[in-house]
């Protein structure tokens, strides 16, 4: 700037910037000393007009801030490559092979409950959806699939989802769990009786 | 470098004891608490001298610090260790300096002398370095930041990611494990109650004496199915007292049991 | 001012001003999107040249703070913010104009050991840290300064130490063996004159 900045405008933009919260003109007097105060707020919101920051006056008050309409600067997203958890892959499974499907349904399926942000995650992906109610006691909400799932697994529909009898030929059904438990229970008698009774 | 030159103009007698403060002996106590070790007393003393750290008389100043000390010990003050170590080199090397050179010895005291020097004047350039550092414009204390500022915020957003891959293992696991799952108990080797009662009565009847429960399993087993028969015999023999048709002996508990015929 | 303000400038400004902590192009890119953010960082600090409140950079990080002769006005109290002993300040000079250093390079200057607590109160400033292990024998760690040291002692970068270009010209930076070769190679001066003639 050409113009050399009058001192005491200067003061008063510097301990606006430095304050913990907007000033009065008393506020700023104590700081500053004499002068005419509002004189130089004006002539610092004429500085600053249409630029980055902007000088405001709330009430009775002043503060610096950053020009409203670049607020949505402030904010920035990330995305962050993320692996679903088992029991989100699992409950997508069966929500793919069986939708449209009640979370009633899929804990049957699964064995074991699934905790309310299974579902929000899969959602979040964009990969499930809720598919209407079932019309039985209590109009239970039911999950399906959606395009993107299809699109990001690169199926060009759920046909194309492998059946039963292609995962026991791939040897998906052959589970590492029950094939251990065999090899350890060999040996002994007693223990497979209370083992069956436990996976029972 | 001085060191020799000035060395003999000077008159031992006439080194002055300088702490930094005040020359009262009560406060020297805390003076050579307040030195930050051997070199920090050196450079102040050295200072006193008001030359450059170049021009300095390394033979004054080992005189200054050995009166230091003395002066010290003579008030009875403890001087820490490293100030004695230092006394005794710095005596050392005032001898080296005032005798005829030895030239077989090495470093050369004028060498040592100029490494004490060197030592002393890069103490006092970071010292100095130091206090125009602190003396700068600070944040928060001479300049400064916004206080309340609105601040940036990254929102992380979670690109979830699964291959089809594992989709279907999970699916093939889940089915896995809700397979039926059948179970054959295989038949155990047990003797059941009743065939107790009967042999027990049976044998029973053929002997008139005390015999021990041993002696009416059925012989030749082993393992579980002797255990079993133990335990089937032992509650028919029960059953048929309380029925009054045996008589039952034992010492003491754990001691052999006896069985025979009622009466 | 008549001119229009530049809109990636103005978004520069926007988010250094929001910003919580100096901040690197990087992060100011991050923010505001493809542009030339040096140039805009060069024009923003001419903008407020002289004003209240001054673009600075400190190291490769930048942001805004309130002119230097004005802190008088803005001084909370005549505290320091941090009271240092004198070990912990020479300590703190030594790393800043030798870094990296070892410990050991430090109590050798110093010529005592360092207590305990003096690196901690350094490290705990946030204005030294580790910086590596030297590759001699029993590889010593080492200290460098932060980025926030520059920040703290409004320094734009370790060429701004004060005295520094006279402190390494008059070879107080160097290591007293190298000093001392120096001084023994300066009696020889000569010689060497001699032996360069030679050579040519």
């Amino acid at each position: 700037m050409s113009e050399e900045p009058d001192p005491f405008e200067r003061a008063v933009e510097a301990v606006l910037f430095a304050a913990a919260e907007p000033l009065t003109l008393d506020a700023i007097r104590a700081h500053v000393g004499e002068g005419d105060v509002r004189q130089a707020l004006d002539r610092i919101a004429a500085f600053h007009a249409g630029r980055g920051i902007e000088l405001v006056r709330r009430g009775d008050r002043w503060h610096f801030q950053t020009a409203g309409d670049l607020a949505h600067l402030l904010r920035r997203d990330r995305e962050e490559p993320r692996k679903l958890s088992r029991a989100a892959i699992e409950t997508l499974a069966i929500i793919a092979y069986h939708e449209p499907v009640t979370r009633a349904e899929i804990e049957a399926i699964r064995g074991v409950q699934i905790s309310k942000g299974t579902l929000d995650v899969l959602m979040e992906a964009g990969w499930a959806r809720p598919a209407g109610r079932r019309e039985t006691p209590g109009r239970p909400l039911t999950y399906a699939t959606t395009p993107d799932f299809l699109t990001h697994f690169g199926l060009a529909s759920r046909r194309d989802l492998p059946g039963i009898d292609d995962l026991r030929a791939a040897g998906l059904l052959d589970p590492i769990d029950l094939a251990l438990a065999d090899a350890v229970l060999g040996d002994s008698d007693d223990e497979e009786v209370a083992n069956a009774a436990e996976d029972a | 470098m001085t060191v020799m030159g000035r060395a003999a103009g000077d008159n031992p007698a006439a080194i002055r004891l300088h702490p930094p403060m005040d020359p009262d002996p009560d406060t020297l106590t805390l003076d050579i608490d307040g030195w930050e070790g051997p070199l920090d007393l050196l450079l102040a003393l050295a200072r006193s001298q008001k030359v450059d750290l170049k021009q300095i008389s390394i033979l004054a100043l080992v005189e200054q610090y050995l009166a230091y000390v003395e002066q010290a010990r003579a008030l009875k003050l403890e001087v820490a260790a490293d100030y004695l170590v230092m006394a005794a080199w710095l005596a050392y090397l005032k001898s080296a300096l005032l005798l005829p050179r030895d030239p077989e010895v090495e470093p050369s005291p004028e060498e040592l002398a100029l490494r004490l020097q060197l030592r002393l004047e890069r103490l006092n350039a970071m010292r100095e370095a130091g206090a125009r550092l602190l003396a700068r414009d600070r944040l928060g204390r001479d300049v400064f930041a916004r206080t309340a500022p609105e601040g940036l915020r990254t929102v992380r957003k979670s690109l979830w990611q699964a291959e089809i891959y594992d989709l279907i293992a999970a699916y093939g696991q889940i089915n896995a494990r809700n397979r039926p799952v059948f179970h054959v108990v295989h038949e155990r080797p047990v003797m059941t109650l009743d065939a107790a009662l009967e042999r027990v009565s049976r044998l029973l009847g053929e002997s008139l004496d005390w015999a021990t429960i041993e002696t009416f399993l059925p012989p030749g087993f082993d393992g579980a199915f002797r255990k079993s028969a133990l335990a089937s015999s032992f509650v028919a023999a029960l059953e048929l007292a309380r029925l009054g048709k045996a008589e039952l002996r034992q010492q003491s508990p754990f001691a052999p049991l006896y069985l025979k015929a009622a009466g």
